[in-house]
């Protein structure tokens, strides 16, 4: 079945008119992807190589029955562009510009999150459902179809573990991005209770990485109601102390948000660590193996 | 972004918060002058980024322009955790009755800004959190709701400040939440907030870091920025909208995206080598993007060789080839440098690098492969 | 709270909305001072707190300021929907080259406030919205979100309005948003919003209504109340925080609480009476308000008897027992009064009525049987 | 079982120690409600006739487990007390306020509605479950334990129901006095929800009046899934047009919200409608007799 990425996606994209937006709408629907429509304020009635363009996200809604959207732009309007998509009734938003004000999405995400919308990202990669819908940037190629859910902070962290796992003949359900900034949507608890509900998937790979404490808080929803296998790797175990890793969200602060800490606190509820991506993907190759 | 103490004060007074009268002085006589001006009892204290500067001789409680002089003397040059004080920042005495700490924090984890208080002002806050967590008030602020009376209320509450207090604390606390929203703050720190004698409030600090993707906001506070402070090729990294961070190593790193140069530092150092710094070209890069960042990797003269590890995703790996050989057409390098690529346009970047056959050039398949020759080649030349 | 054009132009303007100069005038001279300060063709326009003012013949464009004193003379006056103008608005004229309507509506029902905008300007909304719904584009505004740019966006894409025009009217709809929000309005309207010749946009009128239960915010729009223009009894009932309405039968009402007073005016019509008027004393009313309730009551010459309707739940009945008898106390009671309490101490009240024995007064038990007595005392009375 | 006061109730009273607050907890505790606490800022220690003061309703909610919060606050800082309640994680909301700024109502609306607190009010009498607990100013002594559930726009119209529903012999689940205010928490349809839910109602008395459209969209509730016996009185049949009638709610636009329009609307959908309230309450004792 998948998660987020699905056969019943109907996809707007705001932003289309834009370098990048067109870019990416059209690999998305060359992927498969129902993209049934895209905002740019002003060019209603145009289109982009067959998808319509509308006003606002609520024509697209209205017109097209779009359920989910893919903000692609700058980041000084990506905060307004998700909560028209918001607004205008979309249940999932999929945000991939980098560099939004830290304040903006405070002011997004509450208004997001009690209204029961699903937001991924911002400064995220997107979600890949491989074989069946890919929204965002994730280079589809790199990945097949299998039992494996991927939920990653990092983009191309994201891309060398599903190509480590390519290599070994291993697929995915989906592949989440869910970025690396302050104040994301999906957190990796939202992505693990997606991937627990979802049939097609067996086994669960969590790529963390230092800062923050999200894994931590994610090792004990996994004790408390994560029955699937899960597997994870967090990346930054020689970062030095005190320095930015380019993430805002990657500071080290104490001795919490530490690589080695992550570590312990998913080994302590029964869930392997790889020190790499390599080893990583060894660990779910022989778990498979096993069955 | 981080500002020095003046320039956080300079926000708050702004906002309508007192703190005391106060000049900017990068020399001795800059520091006698201002004490003059002044009159009384000043302060002359380190304008450093970093915290502890008071244990480390960084700030001084003078009586007259000459004695502030001679601090001056003694503050400028002075190293404080590995920041040397180039400013100083001036300011008039005041008459403290107490000594409190407020803060408002962007606390990624709850997503929401936190407030903290505590009557106990002054020390080392973390040391507070530690050894007295109930004398330490914690009351986050709903961002759909915004700071609200209650809040306050509630805060001094929790902190235990006496009720006759409160009346003169509650529209400090209010304003101090206003400069953290209306600057897009990540942190707004008063370590002490005082109580004069006056019975008065009064900003005696200011740590105030402001959200670099909002600065576009905020003219004002970006105009502050001290390029001087700043390591020249960080610096030149920042211009160029790249991520660079100097280690102690000598390989040198160069990676598309946070958590694969992350990752790189950790193969190479499981690889038995030692980074010399990174730099992380972000998503999309262009050949002359490319092109800088290895420039900027390679100044760096500690670096022995150089590890390409490329994933594209919307980077594109003929875009790096590209930018790696322009490079290498204009300017000399002096060290090796192991390629991977995987992603999108791998096989066509592999097949622009193999017709160039540049001897420098090492082109490895997998991670931990380019790894180990990185390693080995930066020993070699050791 | 109803503001004139004038007044909601004078909150316009403050926030930067464009409108034409203009002048208030009392009278004919006033209006021709006016027009000759201005200079040019000027509007003459009545300021009634009604609409309909247009086919009333409540506004004249005039070319010069004898025509203006013409016009006023004309206008002062004149009666319109039963509002008779008492001020003149003398306005520049302007070039019109297209009239838009645009409005911001308190939606009770969605709970939130509601965008109307069309091409159709100038005439009655409420025409456009029966004849031609299409060309009436609708949007709510979250209040959690607020207004943002994509309203506008939204809104003018729906109404049909070019392109080209898109980025003047932007800001208009944005800033007229705001002052319905700043000002606390219940309803902001402007119709038309003109094009003017040279591309920009102009507020040629202004509905502004304001919440009353918001005034204590709002000192200036306060001020702007016309005493003059209130009915006297309405007037007396407000400042003493009273819900006066003025009907045209004979027997006065008077009760607690607004649902009841209507229940009260049911029963009496449904007894074969005509109600006078109505007072809603609120609750918890002491017994001097229930004694200014029934001056109020009574002050209205129609009024053949009154109808005491009190259900006590903050409201105790012995306290309007006593406001009753104190009122009989002080002043002459001219038509007999039926009385009818229960509820929060209703036994003491109707013993205090049973105790003073006065002769004026009638007490029923059920509310039917008080309105039929009401209502056939008044008829006895006629 | 009874909804809104119940035995669970663990009542919180904002403003209690000002006159109409302290009058007022005293009285819902006499009658048997379980008021647990008081806030006042600046008043943390002392107590209202054995009833704890604390500074914030955070203090109560922790130290006392208040789960239902009753406002009884001047107008200009009532929304501000509301919007502390619900930051505090009180489950429900009853604000007794007259004369809240309509503004700040829009605000408190749209933030306790998604986060599923219940607001009751505001200018509401609030909510009497006879013989079990009351909140608010409902005159207890009119109203006695029965089936039936009775929710008003009207304080003293539903004082006026419940003493004829009494003077036949008849009783209440709970009365609900949602308010007449632009703005309010509960709607007619919440209420009838509520009643739906509650095992000891068996009939509904809806008491509307004119103005707005609440009353038609609770019909179109009534014939969707309200299944108990429905009997509603509305007030203003001989309202003058376009005269306020004193609630800020109770103004006539067009030929919709007036009481012929509601009473038309709601005996489309099988509601018998009274036309004074001696006959509403006829209504029902005949139902009732019925069986």
């Amino acid at each position: 079945m998948a998660v987020i990425a699905t056969k019943d996606t109907r996809l707007v994209v705001q932003g289309i008119t834009g370098r990048e937006g067109t870019f990416h709408a059209l690999r998305n629907r060359d992927y498969g992807t129902n993209v049934v429509a895209g905002v740019t304020p002003g060019r209603a009635g145009q289109d982009v190589e067959g998808i319509p363009v509308f006003d606002s996200v609520a024509d697209a809604v209205d017109k097209q029955g779009a359920n989910t959207s893919l903000v692609i732009v700058p980041p000084r309007f990506a905060a307004e562009a998700i909560l028209e998509a918001a607004d205008a009734g979309v249940e999932q938003i999929i945000c991939i510009t980098e560099g939004i004000p830290a304040h903006d999405m405070l002011e997004v995400y509450h208004y997001i999150r009690p209204r029961g919308i699903r937001l991924l990202g911002p400064n995220c990669p997107g979600a890949l459902s491989p074989g069946i819908a890919n929204i965002g940037i994730i280079p589809a190629e790199v990945f097949k179809p299998g039992p494996i859910g991927l939920v990653s902070r990092s983009g191309t962290l994201t891309y060398q573990i599903g190509g480590e796992l390519a290599a070994k003949g291993l697929g995915n359900s989906t592949i989440i991005g869910i970025g690396g900034d302050p104040v994301i949507g999906t957190s990796f608890i939202d992505a693990l209770d997606l991937f627990q509900a979802d049939d097609q998937t067996e086994y669960i790979v969590m790529v963390g990485e230092i800062g923050g404490n999200e894994e931590e808080k994610a090792a004990e929803v996994i004790a408390e109601r994560i029955t699937k296998p899960v597997v994870s790797y967090i990346a930054g175990f020689e970062a030095p102390p005190g320095k930015t890793m380019g993430h805002a969200g990657a500071i080290i602060s104490g001795s919490a948000g530490t690589a080695a800490a992550k570590k312990e606190a998913l080994e302590a509820k029964g869930v392997p660590v790889g020190t790499n991506p390599t080893e990583a993907a060894q660990i779910v190759a022989d778990l498979v193996a096993k069955g | 972004m981080d500002l020095y103490e003046h320039q956080g004060k300079e926000l708050f007074a702004k906002a309508g918060i007192p703190v005391a009268a106060g000049h900017v002085a990068y020399s001795v006589d800059e520091a006698r002058a201002a004490a003059e001006q002044l009159g009384g009892v000043v302060v002359v204290k380190s304008q450093v980024l970093t915290g502890g500067r008071g244990k480390a001789g960084g700030v001084k409680v003078v009586k007259d322009p000459a004695a502030a002089a001679e601090a001056a003397e003694a503050i400028l040059g002075l190293d404080i955790n590995g920041h040397i004080t180039r400013r100083l920042y001036i300011e008039a005495g005041v008459k403290i009755a107490k000594e409190y700490y407020f803060s408002v924090t962007f606390d990624r984890s709850a997503k929401m800004p936190l407030l903290m208080l505590t009557t106990m002002g002054g020390m080392d806050v973390e040391d507070v959190a530690e050894n007295h967590p109930d004398a330490l008030a914690r009351l986050h602020v709903d961002p759909a709701l915004g700071y609200r009376g209650f809040h306050g209320a509630q805060l001094m509450s929790k902190a235990g400040i006496p009720v006759e207090e409160r009346k003169a604390l509650a529209p400090l606390l209010a304003t101090l939440y206003s400069v953290f929203e209306r600057e897009e703050a990540m942190l707004v720190e008063v370590n002490p907030l005082v109580l004069l004698e006056d019975g008065t409030f009064l900003a005696a600090d200011a740590k105030v870091t402001i959200d670099d993707n909002a600065l576009f906001r905020h003219a004002d506070v970006e105009a502050m920025r001290d390029l001087a402070a700043a390591d020249p090729q960080e610096q030149a990294a920042r211009e160029h909208d790249l991520a660079y961070v100097k280690l102690d190593g000598d390989v040198g790193i160069l990676g598309n995206g946070a958590g694969l140069v992350m990752s790189t530092v950790d193969v190479i150092a499981q690889a038995g080598g030692r980074p010399a710094n990174f730099c992380d070209v972000g998503g999309g890069a262009s050949a002359e993007k490319i092109s800088t960042a290895l420039g900027i990797v390679l100044s760096d003269e500690k670096v022995n060789s150089v590890l390409f590890n490329i994933f594209g995703g919307i980077t594109r790996c003929d875009e790096v080839a590209k930018g790696l050989l322009g490079a290498l057409e204009t300017t000399e390098i002096r060290a090796p440098i192991v390629v991977r690529l995987d992603g999108t346009n791998a096989e066509e970047g592999r097949a622009l690098l193999a017709e160039a056959a540049r001897p420098e050039i090492t082109v490895e398949k997998t991670m931990l492969e380019a790894a180990a020759t990185a390693v080995r080649l930066a020993k070699e030349a050791s």
